[in-house]
């Protein structure tokens, strides 16, 4: 049966989830330079956009209509059969569609984030190619696989509350992906440039930590114990990955930095989100604390090494955090807790910890190989990149011919 | 007629406009450059990556002034802007060869104040 | 009697509505030159200050209490007995108060959406009296008809989900008259103004947006299946509209820009207002493809033709917009989907259609005729327009004694 | 027994609280100078970092652990014993833990408010120390004396909805403290600084606005008549303060201003926070239009008279206008709204205005004194400003190394 | 040649514009600055404290012309800028000996236009 | 003393300021400009009115060297800025009677480095 205040939390979750995608855009933008950020904006806002249609005209069907380990199938097309009563196998509580749409922004955001790989320097036309293709045979399969009925992951008996695979791991190894194929933005490298507006980096933080309330307590598909338990473990780690990046800035560069700081929140945020149902307060400080260490040296010390230019880190925060994120998960979660969830390493299943390795595992090898063959395929078909004299007058003029800002008056 | 362009440090802005209002210099045209000089700039971090913020910012004012008016608007510029540390600016005096004043069309030394 | 997840939907959906005006302070305030963005953010602000405190002393009064067809009355004066135990004939299950405060958040952001239309040459304290003028003799009773008990539209059995006519009908076109009657900023023409900052109408189109499921989905006055409907289809309209905008301008301009995919969700928002809780997802998706080629139409081939300066497109998009959706209604609506709305043409039954036909008439008349008055009236009282120099030097500075930005430091 | 309806409520309550920081930081930054603003917002960052997991880890033990007039004790310590299910004494239908992270975000909000007092001027090391000792030495002991259970402002009667004297007159007077103790910013004096972004003082106006309705309505802890009377009121009191700041200036000044009206809501919001769930609309409005009277009088005739550097008014709006609500809550409280309340003066009890006196005064002298003498002992230890040189370059490249805004792309 | 500095209020910059194609004045540079004259500033207030506005925003343009163009030029200049108010500005002439277009290496008058 | 003012494209600034380097010409100022040249700039739609964006965003270098160092200067800008498209740019060099560095009262060529 409907319970209204399930629903109304279930509601309002769907309406902070849809508030990230604007936050990652001013988080994302603010980061770019004055002549890409529109760039950025305009990427996000189509993905929401595109993504929304796509998912009730077919992607819900693929993730989650009951089907095989990898596909949901086509039952639910244009919702057909998905309507305003609960659907017990997701949630008993709140109308199916409630469900529907609150993942529904789920597949929105998750191939929003790859943008922070190729910003600065791909087509528009190609972007609404690649994120199409990539939500059809990337997004919806891993979420069938980890989520849906009859999904293989989720069969194995692997755990990820609000996304941890299906979301960050998926999106972040995908942003590698892209980075290699697309290539190094051009007369980069000697100085690289400069986020151009911090503040909107903080407010896109800002939204995005308000909206990740929903993220992750929404999650539990009910206002009881299991989303409060998320909520106040959320708000911890990204506490503590903020407060820890900054710290390791203070001691490694001599001072700590806005920037920083908000990295590390984000990076918090994506740690506990697949163990947000299954762990307690103290597991969430330790997570968040050593995510921003593992962030911070793939942003800082990996990546310059490496030299790719995964421009905004969409890979070294989703991806490292993530991966961080889904194995802490198989070693602090705790049926005390929440017995539809299992015991970690640390609660004596070793078990679990090798399920968690193995959906970690299956996640970045499918993701990294279908990701690069989708985006190599619209190389081909359209084109991936904008040309140098584009690239060099921002993508704002060339793409949208439109300015960010105006100079005069 | 010269044309007084200056190059000082941003926070000392109002003392160096007050010093001219006594020098009785008060007509003034600013706006805001970038400068590289000998200062160092303080290094910027950027999720680690080190910018040596070469580029700092500056205020650049221009001023026209008939020519028994370019030694005191100098000294005021001067007295205003000066700390004795590197980065306080440069001041650079150009010959300027006609003034109009639109509102008028007074030309030359007239139109100057 | 009072149900806790019902009035936690319904609160927290005032929270969102409210958020709205704002939103649109951002969405029109970056649209704008960078020495009239302060304008418009006041007059919302003011707008948010004044109507809800006009809302509680005497406009709730005027159009909730039961009354006359067009006229609630003075009963509820000063919230005198509306208390907090349920009002059924309102909503059965929340506090009267809860109802109130909702509705009251509609009677601020109308108004203010008539901004758009005057933007960057009214007087402050002309737009004073004019909003509170407007609210009172337009807003009010045009709210009564469609939604007081009583009312006559109402009782004719026009549907208006969430304020196809009593928002955005009623608004858009006092927009057209204040336009007409106010007349066009000076020096523009040759060369339009320019948005001095686009990411802020991203900001306003994304808590617009965001805002907007508190609007609709708020509108169920539960946290029900039909809250539930409403969400999803608001959501999938908002992006099928930003998505139809951006199309029509690609094919027509050659690239799609981020103004016009903000201004496609937004009437794609506008459209779906009257219709969410009656129709479902296809419906939803042909309402918002079908609100931008409208729209689109409405701002860059009508306007440039008759040359009225409805500076941000108040009238283009929600006179427009309002009008397809509430005549949408009209054809789509459905009785299995909302039995206590009514059949539209679609699902036979044309008369719905013509009582549609017959309250959008009715409003646009009234509206019209009544909005031009008022604003005749302010202009022959207090003078609307700022003299020629004050609009060069910008509103900011003439009649708030500010600049949005410093210069310097 | 856990409601999902009250637990919807106070989970997104909590989440518009935690919003609040942000805008707070949005409010303040957009009044320093474009140098400081990163400054600004990073304080507030890492308040949210820093108080959030204090509060977890003992904070919130030490403010409601049952204990002594002053303190809660440490059987709280690491949340053991704060658990999913009800504690009853404090909210006795929703998990004890969304009660504790309800209670967080005050927590957090709190100590940033006094940020304000000490703008563009002090050092981010000695901002931590500081803002952790205070928390816990000021924050939890009033918290517990006036919300814990045992607290002795409670066992007096004190009626405190939503944090008055806990949260504004603690944070108001610990301002006037610190600003008194760190000195006047340097060559400020025959210029003010001016506020660098007024759009970005109104985008935090909207947030506070906005997340205020949790802050007040929120602290019904359910969703009832008593949520929506706090509602209806916190809304009615900002427009009040609002309106009546921007009419102030404009029979002072001439003209109304964007950051008169942007205050004054702020000031309503505060002056309604510790009377919403006693009074009712009529008292509300009297509240706000009073509130900027003396907050105005604060502000622009006793800091120039007294000259003491509070650079963004956090004394005179939150202790000024704090002072007046806990005050007003003693004149116009009513039984009849919420039997758990008392009567105040003008409904027969005069007694319950003493009541109020003397909570105020016990939190403005201790408040005061413990301020000043950690606000000293941070001076002495590390040091509390950034030297001249630092000062002029602006917080944002000397503290953190970074800068807001780029000029060039 | 000569390099003209102009001075003008931001709205009339428009109207310059016009004014020097039609005098086929096509290649210019424009900045945004603020000037202080003899214009009085709107005051302006925040928070209660008062300032006295006394920077105003002003459109800075920069051409440089060969000699025949400057009469044409200083004419559009001052017909497009005109009010006859306080503040319509000023125009700067300045001798300029030397031109380069980097495009072509080109110098002198060829490279200016 | 010459007074070199350069007008170039945005990003190629980098690139002009490593030239400079290279040629020993350590101290510029910089600063945002639009220009209109013969450079056709994008069009820019909003809402469906096109804007002929006139008006580019370019660098604005202003340079004041001894005179030896003009030639230099101007090579190295040069070589930093030149593509071969429209929008390249211009340099411009004026006299420069004098110079005074605030820090130090000095004048003249040794103010100048
Ligand atoms: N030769 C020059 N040409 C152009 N600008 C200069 C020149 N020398 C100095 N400047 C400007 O003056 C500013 C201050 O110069 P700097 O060398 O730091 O100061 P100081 O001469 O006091 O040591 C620089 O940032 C730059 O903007
Ligand atoms: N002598 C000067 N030196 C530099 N700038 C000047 C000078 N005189 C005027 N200006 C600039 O021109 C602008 C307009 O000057 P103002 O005196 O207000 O106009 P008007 O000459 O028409 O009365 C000023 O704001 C300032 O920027
Ligand atoms: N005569 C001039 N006066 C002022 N600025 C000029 C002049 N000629 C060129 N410029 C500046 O140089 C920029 C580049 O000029 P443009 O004609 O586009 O390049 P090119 O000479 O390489 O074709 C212009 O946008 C303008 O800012």
């Amino acid at each position: 049966m409907v319970n209204p205040g399930d629903t109304a939390w279930v509601l309002i979750s769907t309406g902070l989830v849809m508030l990230m995608t604007p936050g990652l855009a001013f988080f994302y933008g603010g980061m770019v330079r004055k002549k890409n950020i529109l760039g950025i904006l305009m990427q996000c806002l189509i993905a929401l956009c595109v993504l929304s249609i796509q998912w009730v005209l077919f992607g819900y069907s693929l993730s989650f209509a009951p089907g095989e380990g990898f596909w949901g199938g086509l039952d639910w097309v244009g919702l057909s059969g998905v309507g305003l009563e609960p659907y017990a196998d997701y949630a008993a509580t709140i109308p199916h569609q409630a469900f529907m749409i609150f993942q529904g922004m789920f597949a929105v955001i998750t191939p929003a984030l790859i943008i922070g790989a190729f910003a600065e320097r791909m087509k528009f036309s190609a972007f609404i190619a690649f994120v199409l293709l990539w939500a059809t045979f990337v997004y919806d399969p891993v979420c069938h696989a980890v989520w849906g009925v009859g999904g293989f992951l989720r069969e194995l008996g692997a755990l990820d509350f609000a996304g941890g695979t299906v979301v960050h791991i998926n999106a972040g190894i995908a942003a590698l992906a892209t980075a290699l194929v697309i290539g190094k933005r051009t007369n980069i490298g000697k100085s690289m440039p400069v986020p151009h507006n911090m503040p909107f980096v903080v407010l896109g933080t800002a939204l995005l930590w308000f909206g990740w309330f929903g993220f992750n307590a929404g999650s539990a598909l009910a206002a009881n114990g299991i989303a409060v338990n998320a909520f106040v473990v959320t708000n911890t780690a990204a506490a503590t990955g903020g407060l820890s990046w900054a710290l390791i800035e203070w001691l490694r560069n001599g001072k700590p930095t806005v920037f920083g700081a908000c990295s590390g929140a984000v990076a918090g945020l994506v740690a506990i989100t697949p163990a947000a149902g299954f762990v307690s307060i103290i597991p969430a400080i330790v997570i968040g604390l050593l995510v921003s260490l593992f962030c911070f040296t793939a942003v800082s010390v990996i990546k310059p090494k490496f030299g790719y230019d995964d421009s905004l880190d969409a890979f070294g925060v989703h991806c490292v955090g993530g991966t961080w994120g889904a194995l802490a998960t198989g070693l602090f979660a705790s049926k005390a807790l929440n017995p539809a969830g299992a015991d970690g390493l640390f609660f004596g299943n070793p078990q679990q910890f090798l399920i968690q390795l193995a959906a970690v595992g299956a996640t970045l090898v499918y993701s990294l190989a279908a990701s690069a063959a989708i985006y190599k395929l619209v190389d081909i078909v359209i084109g991936l990149r904008v040309d140098e004299k584009q690239e060099a007058m921002g993508l704002d003029l060339t793409q949208h011919h439109e300015r960010a800002y105006t100079v005069l008056e | 007629m010269k044309l007084v362009i200056a190059i000082i440090q941003p926070h000392k802005l109002e003392q160096v406009k007050e010093e001219l209002y006594k020098a009785e210099v008060n007509l003034i045209t600013v706006s805001e450059v970038l400068g590289h000089g000998r200062q160092k700039g303080v290094t910027e971090v950027y999720r680690g990556a080190k910018e040596t913020g070469n580029l700092l910012r500056k205020i650049r004012l221009e001023i026209a002034v008939n020519d028994n008016f370019l030694e005191p608007t100098v000294r005021a510029i001067t007295r205003g802007a000066k700390t004795g540390e590197t980065g306080d600016g440069k001041i650079f005096v150009l010959d300027l060869p006609e003034c109009i004043r639109i509102r008028t069309g007074e030309t030359g030394g007239v139109a100057i104040g």
